[in-house]
């Protein structure tokens, strides 16, 4: 058909508010996994420095622990990590054919179980650092 | 233009299996629909197909069933032919893969219907059409047979023989609906007709919004007669905002019909002292529309189905899909509140006239399924019998038209000096309007160019006229492309005037007022009168939507042509058959007169004046003779 | 018809292995977390900690074999990713390097770091 | 169930006969009022439909038309329509164009959510108009084309490519070991019926499909209503072994299963509630266990 109108990039992507948990679900998983794969690199860069000296790698690790940002941002990781986990759960349920009925509950379970876990484990993660 | 041997008009479960036949027979064939395939109402069919294939039964069975539930209006060599070959045509669809419901031992189900003495409705679910739809097409495709989807057929281009008998069918022409371009279809050797029903002619009908009768209103026009257009089928429940269908089901399982005054009125009134509620469908109809009538309606328009007594267990497990149906289309929840209902139209028993071969007295001209009349219904078609006369007559018109060897027919077609004329007397002129002017919206013009609307105008360019029997069967269908392109163009020039829409409202209104399932003669005629008026008004139509592009302002426009010739046809036959037989109610006789009546209402459009007659029935079958008998059961 | 999907590739070992290293995963990353952060505060990580984990045998092995898995499912899940949004061609082929290389730098440049850990010195590097 | 009891026509008349009472003509009388106060109404409505009103609902309708001035830019048009009791968003379409204006244009045909004709995207879910109680909506109700499709006019989009999709599984029965006799059935158990049964119900209404992410963003994925036609086949013990392999490659390249990332999205829209999600991930295993055996 020669003429017909493309709504284009807005009509693709402009729909988020009209998503539905499966497909949040969806948007959660491929971020968290894209932070949990820079995590991965960064972190053995990190620990390499042990290839340097012990000492080298002692200070470094004190250094960056010591840093509030850092552990907000290992908060932030922890939080990662837990959703990817429970999702990642949730999705080889799905695999296997259990529960799809309930997949926007499950869902929404992953969510406030993340939400639960970092909580509770924030005095943990900034203990010492103040 | 497109060539091809075979052109089918539709896709339905008709259309499908012609064009499968044909293909089969060494035909290159190609469908033009005005829907996809798989929109085609054969989808909304529910219940079955009716085939005799256990042990137990037999054709012969099955065909005296129809022709007693026919009321002794259908056509032997029809109806014999249709229950001979519907057991095997029903088996090639289960090795089609079709998705029959199943029994323990693996073999299809089959279930009891109304007017049957056997349970020999085979079905898939409540949903028997759809699978019988999709597994068609399915083969449609498997096959490669190209598809020519969203191009609504306009016109058919025949000759211009002063005889219908003596015209040949050349193609026809179609509208891309998409695009918006016209153009010619020749067929080498055939066009099938397989448009579906009319129920647009009502208001209120189970029918999809696209079954406007166009095959046959087209096929009229070209000169075929059209059989038994009185007898339409009304379905007493039905939701009265769409139409949709409520299934015998629940009165079946003990739901009670209410009036306002919440009266039991089956029995309170005496309309069926002994069936109530499960009288036949016409005794229902007519029940409930009486109600209404005297002002027992609810909002003077409907009645209640309560099933809310049967208990929310029972109703699950039976009858959930009603639940579902009334709570989708009505917004009503049927556990807790009675269900309205309407008598609906349902199914057209006449159309197009057609041999046991499907094919009309027009050469090269077929038809099948609900837009053709082999006669195998009659004056009333059997729940289960309409599916098996797709693909039973689907696929011998497919073979005929591809040419391959059929045995002779025994019902002759066309208007045939012996045959009875018939007489009505009408309060207005039927037929094309003769208005001056440059119309062409009404029909077609005459071949030589003139317009002068004095004269005899026909669809089709078949008028007669001197010289142009020399014209190549190209030459013909371009001719027929002139004329609609033409038609088009004035439609869309035109700037003022009328919208179909409101002619369409108007006209609907009126057949569901006084040509319903209570037919009496001072209704018969005002529909008359009320036609006529929408002729005239129609005269003045103009489309408001000038876009090439999918205009379905165009489509309804031209549509609502063939409502009118329809919806006059109908009325015609109705307002000349003086008596009771099958659907066909009349006040004014209330009984069935064999002796006057055991004959086929035919209409020929004749140029513009349509010509009223009568044919035969054929009750010699093969090797018996049905005799009419009190149809009762 | 089917002819115009008739190269088709056989994605499902990979989509199968990225739900087994998945399920692998679970177990030892939230086996991880835990001993790193909530036995042991991060804060209190010493190299000589590190290493006297990393000179038991099974511990070790565990976490190659973590060092591996992760790798293996989190580049896998990108390169996955990517493809699904559209990337064909040579610029497909070019990412799928890309990610390879990058993956073995990883896994070399962590296997040399708990070799540190370890006191192995049998690796050339 | 008879046309020709003598009795019945005679109950008929006879119930008519004892009605014509003055209790019935007073019945008729009120109808007519009825009728008149209605047409009053009706006409009422027609004229001076006012936002405000209480028993219209008000349409956003996307327009856009190729060829009409002031069209080709895309845009909304508000319609007034007036309630009734059951109305769905097709019958306010249908509505609108034939009351205020014809060239508002949408496919619909069956009424009855079986053709498949009429999948919309209103109030931000892909839905049948026909399906569609106007009073499950919160108004305005937004009537738009449907997502990731192109649009053709108004709430018309392009179907070929979803066509394309669907006839690129082999969409047809394929089998070989049908019986010899013509007239008799191939036998099939009515648990593996039970188990196909569901995928049968499509309609091709394409809600799904635009309903998918992945589909959005791979032209070439096969999509949730063509994987589950496959799995019709798949799943059908008439059809062989070989057949299920040859199946199976179909739906294991590239754009075939793989591509599905669970979003259910289908599953949810889906008029018909055929679970497609559900067969999808079926079919992976089903392709994960056919490989194993090569391994
Ligand atoms: C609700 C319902 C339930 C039913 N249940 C049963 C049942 O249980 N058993 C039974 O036996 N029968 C049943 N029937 C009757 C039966 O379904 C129909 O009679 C039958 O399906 C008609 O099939 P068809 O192929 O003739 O037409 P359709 O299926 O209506 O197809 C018509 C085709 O023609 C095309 N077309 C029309 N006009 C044009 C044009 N101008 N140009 C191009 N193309 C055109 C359309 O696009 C369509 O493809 C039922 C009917 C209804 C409405
Ligand atoms: C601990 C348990 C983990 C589980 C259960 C898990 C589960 C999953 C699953 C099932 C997928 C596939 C999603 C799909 O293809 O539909 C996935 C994708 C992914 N995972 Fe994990 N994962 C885990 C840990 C990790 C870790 C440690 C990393 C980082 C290295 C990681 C990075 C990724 C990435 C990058 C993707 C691809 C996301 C995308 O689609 O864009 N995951 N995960
Ligand atoms: S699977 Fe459901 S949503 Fe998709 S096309 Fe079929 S009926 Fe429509
Ligand atoms: S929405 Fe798309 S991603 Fe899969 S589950 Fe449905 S096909
Ligand atoms: S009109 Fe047919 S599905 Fe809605």
């Amino acid at each position: 058909m020669s003429q017909s109108y493309n709504r284009g990039l807005i009509e693709d992507f402009g729909r988020w508010r009209e998503f539905s948990a499966g497909m949040w679900a969806w948007v959660f998983h491929k971020f968290t996994g894209w932070v949990l794969v820079g995590y991965l690199f960064t972190h053995i860069a990190v620990l390499s420095t042990a290839l340097q000296s012990p000492d080298a790698y002692t200070t470094t690790i004190r250094t960056l622990e010591s840093l509030l940002v850092v552990r907000i941002m290992e908060v932030g990781l922890l939080a990662v990590a837990v959703f990817h986990i429970l999702n990642g759960l949730r999705l080889l349920f799905v695999d296997l054919g259990v529960g799809l009925e309930s997949q926007d509950k499950s869902f929404y379970a992953s969510l406030i179980l993340t939400g639960a876990i970092v909580v509770a484990s924030v005095p943990t993660f900034v203990a010492g650092v103040f | 233009m497109y060539e091809h041997d075979v052109i089918v008009v539709g896709a339905g479960g008709a259309g499908l299996r012609a064009a499968i036949a044909a293909q089969e027979a060494g035909a290159d064939v190609a469908i033009v629909s005005k829907l996809h395939p798989v929109r085609s109402h054969t989808g909304a069919a529910e219940g079955g197909i009716n085939a005799a294939i256990r042990e137990g039964d037999s054709w012969e069975d099955h065909a005296y069933d129809t022709m007693k539930g026919s009321d002794y209006l259908g056509d032997a060599p029809a109806v014999e032919a249709l229950c001979k070959e519907s057991p095997k045509e029903t088996m090639q669809l289960e090795h089609w893969g079709m998705a029959f419901s199943r029994e323990e031992d693996g073999t299809v189900s089959q279930r009891p219907f109304g007017g049957l003495s056997f349970p020999r409705t085979t079905y898939a679910g409540a949903e028997t059409g759809h699978q019988l739809l999709h597994t068609m097409y399915e083969q449609l495709v498997k096959r490669g047979i190209q598809v020519y989807d969203e191009w609504y057929v306009t016109r058919l281009a025949v000759t211009d023989e002063a005889d219908p008998e003596e015209r040949t069918c050349h193609g026809v022409v179609a509208y891309d609906i998409q695009s918006g371009e016209v153009s010619g279809f020749r067929a080498r050797d055939g066009v099938i007709l397989a448009t579906g029903g009319l129920g647009q002619v009502y208001d209120h009908t189970t029918n999809a919004v696209s079954n406007t009768g166009d095959g046959v209103a087209m096929a009229y026009r070209a000169g075929v007669p059209i059989e038994d257009m009185e007898f339409i089928q009304f379905h007493p429940t039905t939701l009265p905002s769409t139409g949709v269908l409520i299934s015998e089901g629940v009165r079946g399982e003990g739901g009670i019909l209410y009036n306002e005054d919440g009266e039991r009125f089956m029995f309170e009134y005496g309309y069926a002292n002994n069936a109530g509620e499960l009288a036949s469908r016409d005794v229902v109809s007519r029940a409930e529309l009486t109600e209404v009538n005297e002002g027992r309606g609810i909002e003077d328009e409907y009645v209640h189905l309560d099933m809310r007594h049967l208990g929310e267990e029972r109703i699950l497990d039976r009858l959930e899909n009603i639940l579902h149906l009334a709570e989708d289309f009505e917004g009503v929840d049927g556990l807790e509140e009675p269900m309205p209902v309407k008598p609906g139209q349902h199914y057209a028993m006449g159309g197009i006239e057609t041999d046991e071969n499907g094919e009309t007295c027009i050469d090269g001209l077929y038809a099948a399924g609900e837009c053709a009349c082999a006669s195998v219904h009659g004056s009333n078609r059997l729940g289960g019998n309409a599916l098996p006369e797709l693909i039973v007559f689907g696929k011998r018109a497919g073979y005929h038209a591809a040419g391959r060897e059929m045995e002779d027919a025994e019902i002759q077609t066309g208007q045939r000096g012996e045959w009875e004329r018939g007489e009505v007397d009408t309060p207005v002129e039927p037929g094309a309007v003769s208005s001056g002017g440059d119309v062409v919206a009404d029909g077609g013009e005459r071949t030589d160019g003139s317009r002068s609307s004095s004269e005899p105008r026909s669809d089709g360019g078949a008028a007669a006229s001197g010289g142009s029997s020399s014209l190549t069967p190209e030459g013909y269908v371009e001719r027929a492309l002139e004329a609609e392109r033409e038609r088009i163009e004035y439609l869309l020039g035109k700037d003022e005037g009328i919208q179909q829409a409101e002619i369409r409202a108007d006209v609907q209104m009126s057949m569901t007022r006084n040509v319903n399932v209570f037919r009496e003669e001072g209704g018969l005629k005002q529909a008359l009168r009320d036609i006529r008026e929408a002729r005239e008004r129609y005269e003045d139509v103009y489309v408001a939507d000038k876009s090439r592009t999918f205009n379905t302002d165009l489509v309804q426009t031209i549509e609502m042509q063939n409502i009118l010739d329809v919806a006059e046809a109908i009325t015609l036959g109705a307002l000349a058959r003086k008596e009771f037989r099958g659907a066909h109610w009349r006040k004014e006789a209330q009984e069935r007169r064999d002796e006057e009546w055991l004959k086929h209402t035919m209409l020929s459009w004749n140029d513009g004046t349509p010509e009223l007659w009568y044919r035969p029935v054929i009750l010699e079958g093969e090797s018996k003779t049905y005799e009419p008998k009190v149809r009762s059961y | 018809m089917a002819e115009r999907y008739s190269s088709f590739e056989r994605g499902g070992r990979r989509w199968l292995w990225q739900r087994i290293t998945a399920a692998f995963l679970v177990v030892v990353l939230a086996f991880h977390f835990f001993l790193l952060h909530f036995v042991h505060h991060a804060d209190e990580v010493t190299f000589a900690m590190s290493s006297a984990r990393m000179e038991t045998w099974t511990y070790y092995s565990l976490m190659v074999l973590f060092l591996v898995t992760a790798t293996f499912h989190g580049v896998n899940g990108v390169f996955n990713a990517l493809v699904n949004q559209g990337l064909t061609g040579s610029r497909k082929t070019a990412v799928k390097w890309t990610l390879v290389a990058a993956s073995l730098l990883l896994v070399v440049q962590g296997i040399r770091t708990a070799n540190a850990w370890a006191g192995i010195t049998i690796l050339p590097f | 169930m008879s046309t020709q009891v003598p009795e019945q026509s005679e109950q008929e008349s006879s119930a008519a006969e004892s009605e014509t009472s003055v209790a019935q003509e007073e019945r008729m009388r009120q109808k007519r009022d009825r009728a008149q106060a209605r047409e009053r109404q009706r006409q009422k409505e027609e004229s001076e439909i006012s936002p405000d009103d209480e028993d219209t609902y008000q349409l956003k309708v996307f327009r856009y038309d190729p060829e009409v001035a002031g069209k080709q830019e895309p845009r909304f048009d508000d319609f007034y329509v007036p309630y009734h009791k059951g109305m769905t968003v097709l019958d306010a379409l249908m509505y609108a164009r034939d009351n205020y204006d014809s060239s508002l244009t949408f496919r619909h045909s069956c009424r009855q959510a079986i053709c498949g004709s009429d999948a919309l995207f209103i109030n931000g879910r892909q839905k049948l108009g026909c399906k569609t109680q106007l009073s499950d909506l919160d108004e305005p109700v937004r009537v738009e084309p449907l997502p990731h499709a192109e649009v053709v006019k108004d709430l018309v989009v392009d179907m070929e490519h979803f066509y394309d999709q669907m006839h690129a599984v082999e969409p047809y029965f394929q089998t070989n070991d049908l019986p010899d006799d013509e007239l008799a059935e191939q036998k099939q158990s009515r648990e593996n019926r039970e188990k196909v049964k569901m995928s049968t119900r499509c309609i091709w209404c394409a809600a799904c499909m635009s309903s998918c992410n992945i589909a959005a963003g791979d032209n070439e994925y096969l999509g949730p209503a063509a994987i589950n036609k496959a799995y019709r086949f798949t799943m059908d013990e008439r059809e062989g072994e070989d057949i299920k392999q040859h199946r199976m490659e179909i739906l294991e390249q590239e754009h075939g299963v793989w591509r599905c990332q669970t979003q259910f999205s289908c599953s949810t829209v889906c008029p018909k509630d055929i679970p497609l999600t559900e067969h999808i991930q079926e079919l992976k295993r089903e392709a994960v266990k056919s490989n194993l055996k090569f391994w």
